[in-house]
């Protein structure tokens, strides 16, 4: 079927939930408390996530102990945590790590890890960039040493969503094969992970260095193919947050906008205020749009869901980062301080943006998939 | 209106049927067959007996459709000419008319003998329609009408047209107008055709010398214009509906693509070759998005909560209009500073037989996206105060006598 | 010396004269009267360009009959030609085709055709383009078949400058020595001449074809360099007429904002319009810097002339397509109709925009020059 | 001012030599010389004898400090935290001070022993300084000030405060201002820096409680407080100057420039670099062209005829450069989501170590950029209505009393 983007009543009751939760327990006043935390999340609210509101758990089946929701329900709880610029390995180990096992590991590694991804207890990150600043798959290189199940690592993989603190490392790497999924326990021998000073503190990223590391495999023969799709819903999920952000930073500028007054007018009622949030609104529908669609189609198992993702991808990622610079200059003076939000939503739009490939990147394979 | 009923799905089935049996699309042409319909209440269902309709809801007539094109090969469709009279023109008679001018004019608008137009903007008057300056004077029985009119459609083509003027100055804007129906043939009614940035004139000036109309001729009271040239213009809103094409990749990006691919082979250089895909790969996006945005307004009314996204389309059509022809007129380069087909001053449709043609064409019509139907300034201003709720502008023009209003 | 963008006395009063008496001749009635002949300017216009103003021989040395003035002049009446949508062959013949002799062509030549130029009784138009759609000199594949003086053509040049009126066509061909520039008589035996219906219709252009045509040699050596500085010249020159029909169009959006009232307020006074009109400004600006800039550099004989007048011809092209469609814009419902005057600007915008190549040609070659 | 007349090359060349042979920059500290820079009347050679000049006109200046560069390779330049108070504390205390306070403050303020800071806008009060809130009240001989100003560089360095506030709120806003100068220590002020999106503070908020001033430091008259500031603000315009740097690819370019040519090679894929070195010509372009036109301006204004080009820069340089590290930060990619310099909330300068750094140090900075120093909005408004002509927005704060106009 396609996508309606009919949102049900159970979806309407999620994002209340969500959003109601998320204003209590990750408000501006936490994100700003948490952001400055090595961990980088509040483990008490990371729990509360799991098991009061099982959105840890919410792609991954139930049998294994997950919600056993799909796309739609992941959109909406992105959207609610972009807006809330929430700070938790929710992308990377509930989206990334949680979709990367189903879609490629073997059975009896889903059945060990996923159930304890969805209860909350282990965080999962998969290693997939490295150094060489390319987001393709063809830009990995490091080398799976070793046939059989143990194999071992040598090299250095970056910007690991929360690879500071997982518990488990999912590596993305070449053998022969072909592309494959291997594990690496945080206690592994000659690994070591440092935390990258971020641009954006909200989202906590490690760079992880290999020497002779054992590492399983957890995947069986080339998953370059499997890699696609986990990473094409990374980013229609990432642009859902993204979706939200922008939404945010339009409603906090409007906001701002009717309750500033210069000149003895609410700084709104000129044009030059009103014509800018009215921009913003039009990109950010289109922005909605663009993001819906990609996971309406993920939810219907079409075939044309990579394309999605990546106009989707390719599209809030400006979208967001244009709410965030104009909300800013909407802001004036205040917008560019510390104590005012807007510069925490204007460096996640920056870094969602360039995580995952920037709007270019995605526009150039959009044009592959479309024939352009 | 009064209440509207539904009817048996059957039962009006068996009465197209019945229209059928006594004149049937395929023998009759579509003058006598329209009248037909009208007589059987099937113009507009949704209209009370005996005026072309049955008093039923307006969904029904798809049933109607249905069932005619079920049974004929030939559907005799409104005739394009005529569609303001029957979408727009039609709607406001039932509302406003006397008894007699609703039988007078019903039938021969659906029937398509007598065209209608729509003279609301003036020169003076764009955005602020509201603002117009032709005057119609009382006499006797009569109003005296002397002005302009602009951005009329069919006015060359029309029997009859929709008139707001101005009959009382001394009150504020909106309280001052009144709305007639004017016989286009009346002595003082000249209409010329305004040529556009193409050559062609879509659109025609309507200039009045002391032309009369009878008071009869009033639809509403008189000081009731501007409501019921609102009645007008929301069946107008009804007949436009949402931007973007149907499926995904199609209406005019399916052009511009066309056009990319079939590019003169070495006119590009390899880098601009990448500069003007991703300018292509945008535009594609900005169609796609407008098309799903509409899908979802569509979802939004459906499930009864409608959201901004079904205010964005105008203002983002326009725009990515504009930018997508301006994309392809690179993408043709050279070859861009030619223009076969010319810039005869004419009227009617451009025909347009190639893609290279069309984007041609639709780089410089598109200019008017932005400014036709609204403006786009004007656009933003809607979004940001009736939807985003920021204050208006200052207005200087509210309160005050309209003859006291600073005009150009 | 350097740029220095003084104009002295001189300079103001050849602009003054210039303006005055195109505010005569080439006012808009006068302008749509001649845009719609077929040869597409007013004989009598070009000869008191010619004769009383010495506007056609600007640019040729006094000992050809010329004024001998230099680029800073051309840059001024190039500004008020595109200001006056000026119909006539003045950037085909007075500049292209008199530089193209100047700088390639042999002295007798020189002789014999530079003076009937500067007296206005001589078309010459330079044809370079070829069907291909290519506006660099590689792009050039006609033959020069044959050795010694005379040589014969067979092929298509196209987008030549008022090339169906012209008396002599200057054709770029290519032999063995490289490019070379070639004369054409218009009585030529198996020239054919066709005027193209133009976009913008205030500048002529016609496809021209050769079979078996006799052509004489007019340079020597290969030419590619010198035709690099011909067509830097012509763009040079080009940006500058560019500038002064962007000036127009601000100031005819100025005006009709300051006097067109809606609402009871000249729209001027809604930020919408007025921050519209100030971006338009602050770009004519910019054009401005970069079309004088390259003209004093070529006043100066300067060596990074080339690579200034691609800075030109790239930022002027943008500037004045965009103040252009914002005076349509501003103009509202007017400015799409035919007896407005915006919709002239636009056309001849976009034309000179696509002409010699557009803004990202030239911005790629730039990037060459800087080595970006 | 007096009119200012102009001294014979040699013999000011001879004044400077005296000055030299009794204290010698090499020999003497930046305090010492300074001070004794004043008493010759070589501080500012435009101001009269007795308060640091000697009624000379301006441009001489440039000739005191070519003598003295020429004489030592030690230049006593003005100490960067003083260039406030030495370039708009002093011209507005000259103009506006007693006598008593001009011999008390000039001397100090151009050896620096004393800092200067400048106190008008506050957050009420950004675009719209005038309408700002911070009230004094006449009590005996002093006045009683309470409130909060904002973006004060220097305040928690300054002995002294120019100050703005309101003593009259019953009349329009520019007329119940007065001026004060401020003892930075006295009590009730309270300094606090404001950390900005990079963490750094290069402004401050100060805070009023109770703060008592003597009624000899009002400069100008009751009421007169805005045409003070604006002396004030005419001498930082002076200060400022036009943007862009004074070489083809210099200033902030050249910056990008490296990171470009220095980019990660085969992180980009080919058409990403094609369309990544597109923008950064681009950007390249309008530095350019920025600083073009600003020797268009200063040419303009040599001839005496200036024209649109000088007014132009403010704008032109904010969307400039905001664009411009945009791009350096897609130049950056993947490495620009690491921020290796950190948050730390710190006051004093970011210390740049390599055009990486850089980069993601503008890229935050330049926000800020379209709106210190007036808003691009402002901006636009002042080019629409100053220079191109265009009528302003209609005004509801003007003759109304100040506390009758609303505010946030």
């Amino acid at each position: 079927m396609p996508a309606d983007f009919v949102f049900t009543d159970e979806h309407q009751e999620l994002r209340a939930t969500v959003r109601a939760f998320l204003e209590k327990r990750s408000d501006e006043r936490a994100v700003r408390a948490t952001m400055t935390t090595e961990r980088g999340f509040d483990a008490e609210v990371w729990k509360q996530l799991a098991e009061e509101l099982g959105l840890v758990g919410l792609i991954i089946p139930e049998e294994h102990g997950g919600a056993g929701f799909g796309a739609v329900e992941l959109l909406v709880a992105m959207e609610e945590m972009g807006r809330a610029l929430l700070c938790a390995p929710f992308l990377g180990t509930a989206v990334f790590a949680a979709n990367a096992l189903l879609t490629c590991a073997d059975g009896v590694t889903q059945k060990e890890l996923l159930a304890r991804i969805a209860s909350g207890s282990l965080i999962a990150s998969v290693a997939h960039a490295e150094p060489n600043g390319r987001w393709d798959l063809a830009g990995i290189t490091l080398r799976a040493k070793g046939t059989g199940p143990n194999v071992t690592l040598d090299g250095e993989k970056t910007l690991v969503l929360d690879g500071h603190v997982a518990d488990v490392l999912l590596v993305v790497a070449r053998s022969d094969a072909g592309l494959e999924l291997l594990r690496v326990n945080a206690g592994a021998a000659g690994l070591t992970r440092a935390s990258i000073p971020a641009l954006d503190l909200t989202r906590k990223l490690a760079r992880v260095t290999f020497k002779n590391t054992p590492a399983t495999r957890i995947s069986s023969g080339d998953q370059t193919a499997n890699f696609e799709r986990v990473l094409a819903l990374v980013c229609a999920a990432l642009a859902a947050e993204q979706v939200g952000g922008a939404q945010k930073c339009l409603q906090l500028a409007t906001e701002y906008a009717k309750t500033r007054l210069q000149f003895g007018r609410p700084i709104g009622s000129y044009q030059g205020i009103k014509h800018k949030c009215a921009e913003m609104l039009v990109s950010v529908e289109m922005a909605k749009s663009a993001a819906y669609n990609a996971l309406f189609i993920a939810a219907a198992h079409e075939a044309d869901f990579v394309e999605a993702a990546a106009l989707a991808k390719a599209y809030c990622s400006e979208a967001y980062f244009h709410a965030a610079a104009d909300n800013i200059q909407i802001h004036g003076g205040m917008g560019f301080t510390w104590e005012a939000s807007p510069h925490l939503y204007f460096k996640r739009a920056k870094a969602s943006e360039l995580l995952f490939g920037d709007a270019a990147h995605h526009r150039e394979a959009l044009a592959k998939h479309v024939g352009l | 209106m009064a209440d509207l009923r539904e009817m048996n799905e059957a039962e009006l089935r068996g009465r197209v049927q019945k229209l059928l049996a006594e004149a049937h699309p395929e023998r009759t042409d579509s003058l006598t067959f329209r009248r037909k319909q009208y007589e059987h209440g099937l113009a507009w269902v949704h209209f009370p007996e005996g005026y072309g309709g049955l008093g039923l809801i307006p969904k029904q007539q798809l049933t109607v459709f249905d069932e005619i094109s079920k049974h004929s090969k030939v559907v005799h469709h409104d005739p394009p000419a005529a569609t303001i009279g029957i979408g727009m023109g039609a709607p406001t008679v039932l509302t406003y008319a006397s008894e007699e001018l609703k039988k007078r004019f019903l039938p021969k608008i659906f029937s398509g003998e007598e065209i209608w137009c729509q003279m609301f903007s003036e020169p003076g008057a764009g955005s602020d329609v509201a603002g117009l300056s032709t005057r119609a004077v009382r006499d006797g029985d009569e109003w005296v009408v002397n002005g302009q009119k602009v951005w009329t459609t069919v006015a060359h083509l029309s029997s009859w047209g929709m008139l707001i003027a101005r009959t009382n100055p001394d009150v504020p804007k909106h309280d001052g107008l009144s709305y007639f129906v004017l016989d286009m043939k009346a002595p003082g009614v000249e209409v010329r055709p305004l040529y556009q940035i193409t050559g062609e004139a879509e659109f025609n000036e309507v200039f009045f010398k002391d032309v009369r109309i009878p008071h009869s001729h009033m639809l509403g009271k008189e000081g009731q214009g501007w409501r019921v040239a609102i009645t007008t213009l929301m069946n107008e809103r009804v007949a436009i509906g949402g931007g973007g094409s149907k499926k995904k990749g199609g209406g005019a990006i399916a052009q511009l693509v066309k056009l990319w691919q079939s590019r003169k082979p070495g006119a590009l250089s390899p880098a601009q070759e990448v500069l003007l895909r991703d300018r292509v790969t945008r535009s594609w996006m900005d169609n796609e998005l407008l098309r799903i945005t509409t899908q979802r307004a569509r979802a939004g009314q459906k499930s009864g909560n409608p959201g901004p996204e079904g205010s964005v389309g105008k203002l983002a059509q326009a725009e990515i209009n504009k930018k997508m022809w301006e994309t392809a007129l690179d993408v043709l380069g050279a070859d861009g500073l030619a223009f076969e087909a010319g810039y005869a001053l004419r009227q009617g449709d451009f025909n347009v037989s190639t893609p290279e043609a069309l984007a041609k064409y639709q780089f410089l019509r598109s200019r008017a996206n932005s400014i036709e139907g609204g403006t786009s300034e004007i656009m933003k201003n809607i979004l940001g105060e009736r939807v985003l709720g920021l204050p208006g502008d200052p207005r200087i023009d509210k309160n005050v006598p309209w003859k006291d209003v600073p005009r150009s």
